[in-house]
């Protein structure tokens, strides 16, 4: 019985490249990750927006009616709906000028329960000597 | 020359400052479009301070999640897929891709 | 009317260059112009016969094939940089040509604008 | 001995990533660890069929070969990520697994080190 | 936590300023040798400025047309493959690829 | 009769991506455009290194022996022994420190006779303006 802590660290702005669509697709993916596992064991994924990553997390995203792509904005709120630790960074949202009411909070809308977390660095910092693994997208 | 330069990163490339040209057209594209739709600690983006003409692609712009009048600076023309075609067959006649 | 050469060195799906470059296209042939799209280095990847059509990724080839329909769109995979891939003519879907890197070279050269897109 | 799982996003020759992944994997193999590698986003394409052998392209599929039957390393497509880009079952190389991306987590879970190598 | 964060271009990444950890290394690898190889303006990278470990790789040195010796400074360590197998495993716990 | 100069501008780093390899291909592609085209017609390449670019020309790169890949030194060698005209900027070698033995000067020992002309960025931006069409790898 042993659960294994993955932080999915996304630095990186979406769109131009694939990287910050696969750090959402693969912490979801800690769904279904059981069936390769003992019984108890398990993945606990968090999901941590810093830098300019933090710019995936706007809402109002129109990716699906401009370039028939699913948004980022609907990978997080699929990742809030499946229950999914989101942290964003306090000081890098300040730094773009951005507030709760710019970035995706919650999935309410498809039935989520947890909402995004905002929190400082220091935090994120304390998430990451507690993952098992790193993962930068 | 009448040359259009396209960036589509959010970085400010060292070329940028060197290339002269009679009539430069800086067109934000992709990811460059955050240069015309954030400001980084209260500034605009330094790419925004040449003289020179500014244009931004609205579908990128709407995929990030910014409206046409998001943009920051009023010198940033939003133009769509259409106005670019026209942009590099009439205003210009070489571009670069940043 | 004119005629735009677009080299595209991006790669599909990774990146949204080839998006562009397909968008843009499309644009300037609705508008009456001629367009030449050479692909090379991940660019060769568009023209990979059975791509999945998710909407995590970008799905461009009913546009394209659109586009070769109209008669006024040129798409060509660089023959080496593909074959590197393991994209061969049998992996390359219909209406695109294949040819050595001369090839963008000579559309480049009867053609009024170019717009050169690099790779990553 | 240890285990040791890598992920690479990045793509077959237009980037050098694979090449490190895969001089890295010898390198560990060599030395009596065990390897899973998994490929996700353009890193898919190492394993599609029929790449060309040109000198000014990186080809690794001798050394990946050489790998698998070592029996200590196992290297796993993404199933969406190859499916996406034309890249299914008959177009990949014998030896390499398709899964979808839990593998991966699953990977992660029973090793001993991760080094995650994201795209470009 | 034991930290190695590998470095695989010629930038300097803000993350990299933000990384806390008990034992930090920083590994050029790729186009991050560079940062160990040349000077700008006759300026070592300010990567370097750092009080960690700083490894570079010898393969990727040797292929953009450096000799191991000729790393700008001497507290960069050179290494091959095998010894990069060794770092991951015996001197760091957990990696991370900027 | 007409001629066409196409200026290809390297101004990235080899090996991390394949960008400045395909300028380097791709120019000397310009040995063959002549069958594509009129009795007279032509394009003449001009290769041109900036910035980081410069990087390309150093001498002794192994890539070969250690990647099996061409450099990028005997891409550069291809072109002169083909009479390309290659530029190298001399502002940003001196922000390397790094001087005409440094980098691939000539093609000699292959057979080539022009040499890489080094360059102030002024004579670079003139041919620029001189060329029907830029190609900025």
């Amino acid at each position: 019985m042993a659960i294994k802590k993955i932080a999915f660290i996304v630095e990186k702005l979406p769109y131009k490249s694939e990287t910050s669509r696969l750090a959402l697709t693969h912490a979801i993916a800690s769904q279904t990750v059981e069936i390769h596992l003992e019984d108890g064991d398990n993945v606990e994924p968090v999901l941590i927006f810093v830098g300019e990553g933090v710019l995936n997390c706007l809402k109002e995203q129109k990716a699906l009616d401009m370039y028939g792509v699913t948004s980022l904005e609907m990978h997080i709120k699929n990742a809030l709906l499946l229950d999914l630790k989101v942290l964003v960074c306090k000081e890098d949202l300040d730094t773009f000028g951005l507030t709760e009411d710019s970035i995706v909070m919650d999935a309410e809308e498809i039935g989520g329960e947890v909402t995004t977390e905002v929190v400082p660095y220091d935090e994120i910092q304390k998430n990451l000597e507690s993952a098992d693994h790193l993962m930068f997208f | 020359m009448r040359l259009a330069v396209f960036l589509s990163e959010y970085k400010e490339p060292a070329m940028l400052e060197r290339l002269k040209a009679e009539k430069l057209g800086i067109v934000l594209v992709q990811n460059g479009v955050y240069h015309a739709a954030v400001k980084k600690d209260g500034k605009v983006s330094p790419v925004l301070s040449k003289d020179v003409e500014y244009y931004a692609l609205s579908e990128d712009l709407q995929s990030r999640g910014f409206s046409d009048s998001d943009v920051v600076d009023g010198k940033v023309k939003v133009i769509n897929y259409e106005g670019l075609v026209d942009l590099i067959f009439n205003d210009y006649e070489k571009t670069i891709w940043l | 009317m004119g005629k735009l050469t677009i080299g595209c060195f991006s790669s599909l799906v990774g990146s949204m260059s080839l998006d562009f470059a397909i968008k843009l296209s499309e644009a300037a042939v609705k508008k009456g112009h001629e367009v030449d799209l050479w692909l090379s280095g991940n660019g060769t990847m568009l023209g990979k016969k059975g791509q999945g059509k998710f909407r995590d990724y970008s799905y461009l080839m009913g546009t394209v094939k659109e586009l070769i329909n109209s008669g006024k769109f040129k798409i060509t995979n660089c023959e080496a940089c593909a074959k590197a891939r393991g994209i061969g003519r049998e992996d390359t879907e219909e209406g695109f040509g294949i040819a050595s890197m001369d090839w963008y070279l000579a559309s480049a050269f009867g053609t009024d604008r170019v717009l050169h897109i690099g790779g990553e």
